[in-house]
């Protein structure tokens, strides 16, 4: 217990440190893919200290200042609730995953409030459509967790972990009790959700600099902004651990970060080559092919279960 | 803070002001013939982010309004780059009744880049130029703009009323 | 000291004649009375070692029994408890005597109800406490129309009942219900439901409460939608339990669930989704919680629908989650719209700076109906989906989550419009809004978050009920709830929040230089100075974009359909009025002499059966 | 093509100078212009492309040209007025064409003229102008450009900027 508190403490600031390091990867992955040099792959670690060594901070009112450090103690309290593979459960047996996807909506919530108080209408239309994003990738990501639910008969997030544990070594590979291969069907929805959840390409209105001045960042500069790229890390590390501990059974340390980093590398890569969808397209795209495949993936589950 | 202002050298976030024809040079740049990005520097889309505001071009009167606005809404440290002949002596608009002729008395311009118009070699060395010195904190115009903030302030009002644009007597 | 419900119920009528005397004279001190009497009568209700006793009287060969069960209780409380924090509200409204008067009736004829045992009684009260509420939603001039469709409904509602009432009696010869009787009977079950479905909004029936909530008085609609509509819940519980629920199996079972708890739960879910796109898509405040509470209410009926004690659980938890924050968001935008004089969305804006405690007090509210951990929203979703997740209703759960993730987009858009943004240059000289206002919302909201870290208190008194009904009890501390599934800490996750909260800023206030605060118009807008700061404001049609993906469904509104039925009897009537009408002797002769011979041969046939 | 010019010249009694295969001119007296152009417009010269303006200082007269284009036919045609420098009102022709609101408005800004009847005569593109309209020819350029914008080199007191040349 002590030492998983420990972990605990440790915990957001290693998902701080391995977002960042995605996400300059990612830069540098993108930047192959369209025949550039790219940036050195430390180059995120560099921008966020530059944004947090800015000097002026130039506030829009109470909120707009609390916004991003709400954001960030959502993600952080999402965090804890997320076992780090099946290395460190920190907190996942005191919440199950009900919990984690109502924590996961504190930290646009509290951005959103900041963003509102900003007084720019390109904030409040990147809010408008994250929140409809929201709305379009949830439902068959929540279909997607219920044949989950209904595979393992629980919600909590650690004991879906632990029923896909195998003897992970080096030598022996025992990936065959993951749920991908259990629930195929679920798994691709969930990682197409997952580009949703990303924000990445097809599905990065919310962002749009070319449309809307980058949305909810608009107002945002300097140090607020420096946040609100931790923040982004974090969100990355979460949405992609909880990919991971769910569909690709958690494991220990030397598979769960890379196997975080590749699929965020995989959404990395769909996002490299395509354009972006409008935000009205995005809802159809979710309610359309994904939630019917959704449903066809709860029947292949109840079919598989008997 | 001289480590503060390597890291500042190491990532340059753009606001590129597109007047005239400079802006035709910064594509080639950014994308994947030169990459711009190998030096950490990307396009950014609003003032409050962004570290250089790069200024392509002519200024007319009333484009200088607006750029001194932006410039006194970014985050300093903050740097500015004239780019092109236009924003060194007026250019080819040096006898034009609508545009100003040397940036610098308006704006702490850093750095100019000459040439009509520069080649993207010539801003990519540019950039390192910039890189370098800030890393070495050899450009300080954002702070001779605060120190001289009367200074610039008259220069500005002899060609607008000053209270009306600026963001700091609002 | 021990009294019975007859006493409370005249104690009730009394305080609402005395109010009314007082308010005649003035108006500031009959409000003043109104309060302390409310909150002597809430005090009675809550006070432990008063005793509220059963009472029966016989008349002729009938027996009128009121009774207070457990979940009577427990909605004699919710009722109880709202009222004084409502009538707190309407201090600053200075209403006339009536009001007063009919809010106590209200209040009287709602204890009535809940505590009557047998039917005619129970059909008694609630006629009169829907005609009471149709006298206070008329309170305004504007709200004539509104009435009308409301008053209507209620009539349709009150005869299903009556309905439902002979058939009973019909069936068992007795105004008591019991479940031999009643197995097997689609009519009684459809006519006895019909009723509360119409009072809690579901989506066939609901189409008087949108213009309701929106013209009625703006403090009377907090108690409208935050408490009257609980009666439905009451009602549909009431009667549905005496089938119980191995009697409603009977008729067949869907996915573990009694079909009729099925077809519920389906109308439930259908309801909070369009309710929550309705809502999302409405350009007037009003309207927006109005089609809010429509939408929420079909949550309670998901987790009644289903059936199962976790359902059940559900239904109740929400029913008591939707009533302290509904009646909140109802009082604290009834406290904008006295300051404002304007319930459009798109005149609002800005107003954080000029009202921060309104600000707060919405925003606890918006974060307990997107149902966030940090307030008891939560927990009432979480027991919802619980059911769904161990009932495997996985179509229902869907839509169910697009529901309440569609209440995420109303809630933003109620604080974005209201409190965000630039602030309107027409409300530079609002102020705060009355304390009257204030101090209701804050008490609700100081329960939300308490519950919040607290989730299995009022499970505590729900599984109680739930005993009482005959199920099983949820397995609860004070800070935990666990179901077959998993289970989630309440105090756990939300003081980890807050600390973690608490340090961030901490740090922020030490490490980050004080900020300079920049005014409405130092935004990014290209270099442009907005002399007129309205423009930056992005309010009506926010979300445009979904009103061109959802348009089929604003085409397909029920609203039309009524208006086309309403168009089929006006034709109908039109030509029976011109064939009876039509002035000519032999015709009316003709039309006594078959009326006339339809009766007869129907009583010949009655007689023959 | 001149058939429909010697067409024109009939029905309008207009003296049409053919210039070039789809280019011509016309003159015409300053109070005629409306009555021209509505003529003109009747007979299908449906697109008003632009209104320019020339500025006679020695003749103290300024040439207004209302280009008019003929879609069917492909005619260019170019109705000119002369008016008096010291006087320039004309009336409108923007209940006629439209679009010429705005390519009055910017003839006023830019030479004086004044357009009597358009609704629409307020401020184009200058920002606090106080001259002479600027494209008038007794306005010297080299002159306010001296007064307005220094030249000179006396950032050396304040900050001198860096250079990068590339020759």
């Amino acid at each position: 217990m002590n030492i998983n508190i420990l972990y605990a403490a440790l915990a957001p600031i290693v998902a701080i440190l391995l977002g960042l390091l995605y996400i300059g990867i990612g830069r540098k992955i993108i930047a192959r893919l369209q025949r550039r040099y790219g940036p050195p792959f430390y180059q995120q670690y560099i921008d966020t200290i530059k944004l947090l060594a800015k000097k002026t901070v130039s506030s829009h009112g109470v909120f707009f200042s609390l916004g991003p450090i709400m954001g960030l103690a959502g993600s952080m309290v999402t965090l804890l609730f997320i076992p780090f593979g099946s290395a460190a459960p920190l907190l996942s047996f005191h919440g199950d995953i009900i919990l984690v996807m109502y924590l996961v909506v504190i930290a646009p919530l509290g951005m959103a409030l900041g963003v509102g108080e900003g007084s720019n209408p390109n904030g409040s239309i990147g809010m408008a459509r994250g929140l409809t994003l929201m709305l379009a990738y949830e439902v068959p990501f929540v279909l997607a967790l219920f044949s989950v639910v209904l595979y393992t008969h629980t919600t909590s997030i650690a004991q879906i972990v632990q029923s896909q544990a195998g003897e992970w070594s080096l030598l022996k590979f025992h990936g065959f009790n993951w749920l991908t291969f259990a629930l195929p069907i679920s798994a691709i929805v969930a990682d197409i959700c997952l580009q949703g959840m990303l924000g990445e390409k097809p599905f990065d209105q919310v962002i749009a600099p070319h449309e809307i001045a980058s949305g909810p960042m608009v107002e945002y500069g300097g140090k607020y902004l420096g946040m609100m790229v931790i923040n982004h890390a974090l969100h990355i590390y979460i949405e992609t651990a909880l990919f991971v501990d769910i569909f690709l059974g958690g494991g220990p340390v030397w598979f769960f970060i890379p196997a975080t980093f590749s699929v965020f590398i995989l959404s990395l890569i769909i996002n490299g080559v395509l354009p972006r969808f409008r935000i009205g397209q995005a809802l159809k795209f979710y309610w359309g092919v994904p939630l019917i495949l959704a449903v066809i993936g709860i029947i292949y589950t109840m079919v598989v279960i008997k | 803070m001289s480590i503060l202002n390597k890291f500042r050298g190491k990532s340059l976030w753009m606001l590129h002001y597109c007047t005239g024809c400079g802006a035709i040079e910064m594509p080639p740049v950014m994308t994947s013939r030169y990459d711009m990005e190998r030096f950490g520097i990307i396009p950014m889309a609003t003032p409050r982010q962004a570290d250089i505001l790069l200024i392509t071009g002519y200024l007319a009167v009333k484009t200088l309004k607006r750029v001194i606005r932006t410039y006194e809404q970014m985050h300093s440290p903050k740097w500015v780059v004239g780019f092109g002949a236009c924003t060194v002596n007026g250019g080819m608009y040096w006898d034009s009744y609508a545009t100003i002729k040397k940036l610098e008395l308006y704006l702490p311009v850093d750095l100019y880049i000459a040439g009509c118009m520069p080649r993207p070699e010539a801003i990519m060395d540019a950039f390192i130029e910039l890189r370098k010195g800030i890393s070495s904190g050899k450009y300080e115009g954002w702070k001779k703009y605060i120190e001289n903030y009367d200074w610039y302030k008259k220069n500005q009002a002899k060609l607008f009323d000053v209270k009306k644009w600026s963001v700091n007597y609002e | 000291m021990n009294f019975t419900i007859g006493h409370l119920i005249l104690v009730i009528v009394g305080a609402g004649i005395i109010t009314a005397i007082v308010t005649k004279f003035n108006r500031l001190s009959g409000s003043i009375t109104a309060l302390l009497l409310s909150i002597g009568i809430a005090f009675v209700c809550f006070y432990p070692a008063f005793h509220i006793l059963p009472i029966s009287f016989t008349t002729g060969d009938y027996t009128f029994i009121f009774n207070l069960s457990t979940l009577s209780r427990f909605f004699l409380m919710l009722f109880s408890g709202m009222f004084p924090l409502v009538i707190m509200a309407t201090v600053s409204t200075k209403p006339k005597a009536h009001y007063y008067f009919f809010f106590y009736l209200i209040l009287a004829s709602v204890i009535g109800t809940i505590s009557s045992q047998d039917l005619l009684s129970f059909f008694f009260f609630f006629e009169l406490m829907t005609l009471f509420s149709y006298l206070l939603v008329i309170y305004k001039k504007r709200a004539i129309k509104a009435g009308l469709v409301y008053i209507l409904m209620g009539i349709i509602g009150g005869l299903s009942l009556l309905l439902g009432i002979f058939y009973v009696f019909w069936l068992s010869k007795d105004f008591r219900i019991s479940v031999e009787i009643l197995k097997g009977s689609y009519a009684t079950l459809f006519l006895l439901s019909l009723p509360f479905l119409i009072k809690m909004a579901a989506m066939p029936v609901h189409i008087w409460a949108p213009d309701t909530y929106k013209e009625s008085e703006d403090v009377y609609t907090a108690f409208l939608s935050g408490v009257l509509s609980k009666l439905g819940i009451y009602g549909l519980i009431f009667f549905w339990f005496t089938w119980g629920i191995y009697g409603l199996s009977a008729w067949g079972k869907v996915f573990d669930v009694p079909v009729t708890g099925y077809i519920i739960a389906w109308i439930g879910a259908i309801t909070a989704f369009i309710g929550a796109v309705y809502a999302l898509l409405s350009e007037d405040v009003k309207k927006l919680l109005a089609y809010s509470s429509i939408s929420q209410l079909g949550y309670i009926l998901v987790g009644f629908g289903i059936m199962s004690s976790l359902g059940w659980a559900g239904a109740l938890y929400h029913t008591l989650t939707h009533t302290i924050f509904k009646t909140m968001l109802f009082i604290v935008v009834a406290g904008i719209i006295f300051r404002l004089n304007t319930t459009k969305l798109s005149e609002m804006g800005g107003l954080i700076k000029k009202m921060p405690v309104s600000f707060l007090t919405l925003l606890v509210g918006i974060i307990a109906l997107a149902g966030v951990p940090p307030t008891m929203g939560f927990a009432s979703k979480y027991l919802i989906y619980s059911a769904l997740f161990e009932k495997k209703l996985f179509l229902l759960t869907a839509v169910v989550f697009a529901a309440s993730t569609a209440a995420f987009l109303y809630a933003y858009r109620l604080i974005h419009n209201i409190f965000l943004g630039p602030l309107k240059t027409s409300l530079k000289n609002t102020k705060e809004a009355p304390l009257p206002f204030l101090i209701p919302s804050l008490i609700l909201s100081l329960f939300l978050v308490m519950f919040g870290f607290f989730p299995g208190v009022p499970l505590e008194w729900i599984n109680n009920i739930l005993m009482s009904l005959g199920m099983k009890s949820i397995a609860s501390t004070f800070t935990t709830i666990s179901t077959s599934l998993g289970g989630f800490n309440g105090l756990l996750s939300s003081s980890i929040f807050i600390s973690i909260f608490g340090i961030i800023f901490i740090l922020y206030l030490i490490l980050f230089p004080k900020a300079k605060w920049v005014n409405d118009k130092n935004t990014f807008t290209a270099g442009e100075v907005m002399h007129n700061t309205d423009l930056l404001t992005y309010s009506s049609h926010f979300y445009r974009f979904l009103e061109r993906e959802f348009g089929l469904l604003i085409k397909l509104s029920v609203k039309k359909l009524y208006d086309n039925i309403l168009g089929i009897f006006e034709w109908m009537f039109d030509v029976a009025r011109k064939l009876l009408y039509h002035g000519n002797v032999n015709g009316y002769v003709w039309a006594i002499i078959l009326v006339t011979l339809t009766f007869v041969i129907s009583f010949l046939i009655g007689g023959l059966r | 093509m001149s058939d429909f010019i010697t067409r024109l010249k009939n029905i309008t009694g207009l003296n049409i100078h053919k210039e070039k295969l789809y280019q011509a001119s016309l003159k015409v007296d300053k109070e005629k212009i409306r009555k021209t152009l509505l003529d003109l417009k009747k007979e299908g010269f449906l697109q008003f492309t632009t209104l320019t303006c020339i500025d006679w200082i020695e003749e103290k007269t300024f040439q207004l040209v209302y280009h008019l284009w003929h879609r069917e036919e492909k005619l260019h045609l170019k109705v000119k007025i002369d008016i008096d420098r010291d006087a320039p009102i004309v009336e409108t022709v923007s209940d006629i064409y439209i679009v010429a609101q705005t390519y009055e408005r910017e003839v006023k800004e830019m030479f004086g003229v004044d357009f009597k009847g358009n609704k629409r005569l307020i401020p184009f593109i200058l920002e606090d102008w106080n001259e002479i309209p600027p494209m008038r020819r007794d306005f010297n350029t080299r002159e306010y450009v001296k007064d307005m914008y220094e030249t000179e080199d006396r950032t050396e007191e304040i900050f001198k900027p860096r250079w990068k040349k590339y020759d």
